[in-house]
């Protein structure tokens, strides 16, 4: 779950991370009032998207009435499709030097990993490979101000900025490990005569972890359907196709996809049911992807947990209860793979044994519409 | 030979008395698998499938030792659940949970580390030598013995891929599942480096997808150090960038893991990709 | 240094550790309003001293008036000579179980280690060995859940018991570990019906690690001259002989005692005044030895880091400044002893080359006073 | 041969810019030992001794790789100094240092086991291979080479009785201090097993003293495990009980690690224990 902006610095706060003065505000009028006490100051959209200043979501106003003006036109903008609700309007640092640094999870080492360069304030894609520094952090003894001054080192820092990263660095460790934090990310970290100040808070929780963080707020980044979705405990992505595609495994739902691709077709979604489904969740499944409206359904079922008779079960009493009448594409084998195509056959579907037979005939059926 | 695991292996069940490891237990054993003990805090005394329930891991390592041990528990407690077998002495630890938290993961890979253990997973199902003992949840009749080896990062295109293989009369020495999750224990070239030196394994199969770099740092790895065939199939060339494919894994992020990446880095090391899971089979064929 | 019980207690309280309701009180009056809002309470004596019960130095009282009255009685007692100077007043517990519950470092294993046994209340050392379990806890990952089920396994206890010590042990290690705590023992850990309450606390803190722990006060568990040694950094240990020793190095330091009582002299001190020490510290470790007012004197030195004519110089400023007159006995050997030698000897001290002759010559000049 | 240091053994030293640092940095030149590199950080460049000094262990790493380094760094920092050394990789860790927290200590031991590292001391004099290397601060002139191993927790005594043997000419192949604090890197057992295994150690010196439980856990091993002579010599007889006598281990608590129940393990064990620090000489030379 991504945090914005706002919450990402309250957060950062809580664990003694110095983050610019500031309020959250929804209106022009609230943001000219907040201004009103901060003199300077920096007007940020709140939305879930990286390159905001680009779009124009970012704004400066020396005095309330420019701020007044500033997050009323922000407040009316589109950022990479997301409507801007929110505003931070926060005091304008006077910056010395802008770094960046942030902690991550390291997949090859399993291990925190600390980011840092001198680069702060540019996209991180855009930074050298060899001006970034990269460290991995042993879980078993934390961050220890030893390997923050290695970091240093590398980055070429001495003297007293050395010192501030030095009490600064194990305060961001801190905070992404006890938050669960996939991403725990700073750009830029701003140099001010006051010490650093986190003038950005780029903060992803993990989504298992969330049961551990019951305070923090639900944040919607997805469409309806997805959040329907996770609800249901279901992994759903919409996609802009046709061929409505569902398939019980992540590998063996995004091998459909890819087919359907390599044949001429075009998915209407990823939906992976999981392995060993019930009739109930099957069915809910299905109801799911029959609210996207698709001109073809695509169905992948190699059983292993999953029980070809429990999905043909779900199918056809979904198609009793909501009539629909759309080509079908079922590919079922597998455990009780017998029972289940009977079922299917009784009412008419024509079931496959591979999935290329399946996802040829889908995507057939998607063409001839 | 088989790798990791044989039909001697001693195996406990954590989390024994659930739904899952329950009816995975009763499958396992099935398959042949030598399973001791089960473990489930305040059951110990009872029986599933004929094998003894015990309340704590140390428990059962004093009175049915043990070398591996697969987990069947809720992910909010399997790290500590985790931790208990790595601390009790179990040496591969096969983690089927899915959703376990990422910090969590982090933890249980660097405790094992510390104790010198092999993980399989998280989100994973599980290792198989193939006709001795499955560690796992995968079904039975797809894994029968021959020459080929297979690592795989997911679990129903990997069944479906040895499928084709068994329909074609070829067997798997030892499968391998990763785990979809983005922190798992055992990587691409863990594995390969046991094929490598498997004599019963003639050919090796990677099923890899979008998200990460174990595709990438295995190639680079079979460039250098693997004289054995490789073929592989990559799930995720239709995906878009930053969405989550099911796997918590499957994701491009920040232009990196992408299909194209991943399928040149694998090509320039000489391995074959099939364009589609059924075209693995032909490749083999041609390999051996 | 080791804390009264009522300030384990405090500091128990701060990391969720349940004690007893209570106050702390230094008249028979004050005890008599504290057990007025207690019920039933019992009446503690806070000397650093086990064994208070068998002393008598803990009492019940029924009523305010019994409270005085039992206060008073204890406020005049000396308690293994110890003077008892406050009395912890709390709620008598209804206790249905008496458990052992301590954490200490085991030197072995190098770890924090569990002692947990069902023979709460009793004398540690008298419980059978294989009656206490003993649960060395891996520091990277700290005492974990599976851990303590496994602790309560081999003690017998389970059901809702159980679940309490799971919630309840965790605790106990982290105060251990984040107060340096060389040993945090709770005897008898009370399971009442209001669940797992320490009854006791007897806390030990790492003298090395006070610097970290500002806000703990002073206590004095010393003589005043073993106080002022600390303040000056020696190791010193008052003894009841009348040969005053002092040396560098703490092995051999006990080595010269060890010789001293072989021979049949009395040791009246242990002084390491440690290795490479300056004249002046030298002269003030000097000094403290003179003040006890020894009979002889016995110095030992084996030059390494430590410098003979240091030592020397140390001696003379002394003797010229203070003028005392007893019998010396100066083994001086090693880095610079050619010049440490002659400056004693050119003041009449006899300079030994072996610890043995020293030391026979000091026994013996005991022996003729 | 020598046991954990020889010669070649190249060795850096922690806080060498200090007075302790710097003045032993010239000691151990002086007998010998081949000093690489020195850390002080913020003042990578400067040079002690002619020792080059860098800002941190990794920096000193790259550019003069090492095995060993020896810590002359204030209590209160130590425990960040040694964590550093180790995830280095020093693979032999010398902490001069008295007063380190005692969850410090365990923090260090604990990562030390993680890493394969081997601790010294703390509060230790370190180590010398005589006549060839010494990570320490003993005096030069005592640690001739020759025939026998000591191993002591304490320095001083350590000296004197070496001493003795020295003016006896008898030298010494490797001497090991402890270190005087309750949790010390290597055990009487882990310097007796090197010893055993040292061809050029015949008889073996024991420098032990009350508190703990070291010396009955080193008599256990003798017992079984060694069969070479040790002789002994313990400190602290006359010690009254709930006192610490100048080292923090050396402490009689609760009945446990008195001088008669050491002795009396010792004995039992078949080692000469000499009454005085001065009978050692005679029974080593008895038992050559």
């Amino acid at each position: 779950m991504k945090l914005y902006e706002y919450l990402g610095k309250k957060l950062f706060r809580e664990y003694g991370i110095p983050v610019p003065r500031g309020k959250v505000v929804a209106s022009a009028e609230e943001a000219a009032e907040a201004a009103a006490g901060l003199g300077e100051v920096v007007i940020k959209s709140q939305v879930l998207s990286g390159k905001r200043g680009k779009a124009g979501g970012i704004s400066f106003a020396s005095n309330p009435d420019q701020a007044r003006e500033e997050a009323g036109r922000i407040l009316q903008m589109e950022i990479n499709d997301l409507v801007v609700e929110k505003l931070l309007v926060e005091e304008k640092l006077k910056i010395e030097q802008e770094l960046y640094l942030a902690l991550a999870v390291d997949c090859s080492t399993k291990l925190p990993i600390v980011l840092a360069s001198l680069d702060g304030g540019m996209d991180v894609e855009d930074v050298p490979e060899e001006r970034m520094i990269k460290w991995p952090v042993d879980v078993s003894i934390g961050l220890q101000d030893y390997a923050v001054r290695e970091i240093c080192r590398q980055l070429g820092v001495s003297g007293s900025l050395k010192n501030e990263i030095i009490s600064f660095m194990p305060k961001l460790y801190q905070f992404f490990r006890a938050m669960d934090a996939e991403l725990a990310e700073i750009n830029p970290l701003a140099v001010t005569a006051q010490g650093l100040v986190a003038a950005d808070a780029k903060v992803t929780i993990d989504d298992d972890a969330i049961f551990r963080h019951r305070e923090l707020p639900k944040i919607k980044e997805k469409t309806a359907l997805e959040m329907r979705a996770d609800e249901l405990g279901l992994a759903y992505v919409e996609l802009d196709g046709n061929i409505a595609i569902m398939a019980n495994g992540a590998g063996i739902t995004m091998a459909t996809l890819d087919m359907v691709q390599h044949f001429g077709g075009k998915p209407a979604n990823f939906l992976d049911f999981g392995g060993g489904a019930d009739v109930d969740r099957t069915a809910q499944a299905l109801e799911l992807l029959l609210a996207t409206n698709p001109k073809v359904l695509l169905i992948n079922i190699f059983g292993g947990i999953t029980r070809c008779d429990v999905v043909a079960e779900a199918f056809v009493k979904v198609r009793e209860r909501k009539g629909f009448n759309l080509p079908v594409s079922f590919r079922l084998v597998g455990t009780n793979e017998t029972e289940g195509r009977a079922m299917l056959e009784k009412t008419g579907i024509k079931v496959f044994s591979t999935m290329d037979d399946a996802v040829r005939q889908a995507v057939e059926a998607a063409r001839a519409l | 030979m088989a790798i990791y695991i044989n039909k001697k292996t001693r195996v406990l069940v954590q989390g024994i008395t659930g739904k899952q490891g329950s009816f995975h237990t009763g499958q396992m054993l099935d398959y042949g698998t030598h399973i001791v003990g089960g473990v489930s805090p305040g059951k110990g005394g009872q029986a599933v499938e004929g094998v003894p329930v015990f309340d704590t891991v140390f428990e059962a390592m004093e009175k049915e030792p043990a070398e591996a041990s697969i987990l069947f528990i809720p992910a909010p407690f399997a790290r500590d659940a985790a931790l208990e077998a790595l601390d009790a002495g179990i040496k591969l630890l096969v983690l089927i949970p899915e959703h376990i938290p990422l910090h969590d993961a982090m933890d249980i890979m660097a405790f094992a580390k510390h104790k010198g253990a092999v993980v399989v997973g998280p989100n994973t199902f599980g290792l198989v030598s193939s006709g001795y003992c499955k560690i796992g949840i995968m079904p039975n009749k797809y894994f029968i013995p021959g020459p080929v080896g297979v690592v795989s990062r997911s679990g129903t295109l990997c069944y479906e891929i040895v499928g084709h293989l068994t329909v074609n009369q070829t067997g798997t020495t030892t499968v391998v599942g990763l785990g979809g999750d983005r922190v798992v224990g055992l990587h691409f070239i863990d594995v390969l480096k046991q094929f490598e030196a498997d004599p019963e394994t003639r050919v090796i199969v990677l099923i890899g997808e979008i998200g990460g770099s174990a595709e990438e740092e295995a190639a680079d790895f079979i460039a250098g150090g693997i004289s054995k065939p490789v073929v592989a199939y990559l799930a995720g060339k239709s995906a878009p960038p930053g969405k989550r494919m099911g796997h918590a894994g499957a994701i491009i992020e920040r232009g990196k893991g992408t299909f194209d990446g991943k399928v040149k880095s694998l090509t320039t090391a000489g391995v074959k990709v099939a364009a589609l899971p059924g075209q693995v089979v032909r490749l083999i064929q041609e390999a051996m």
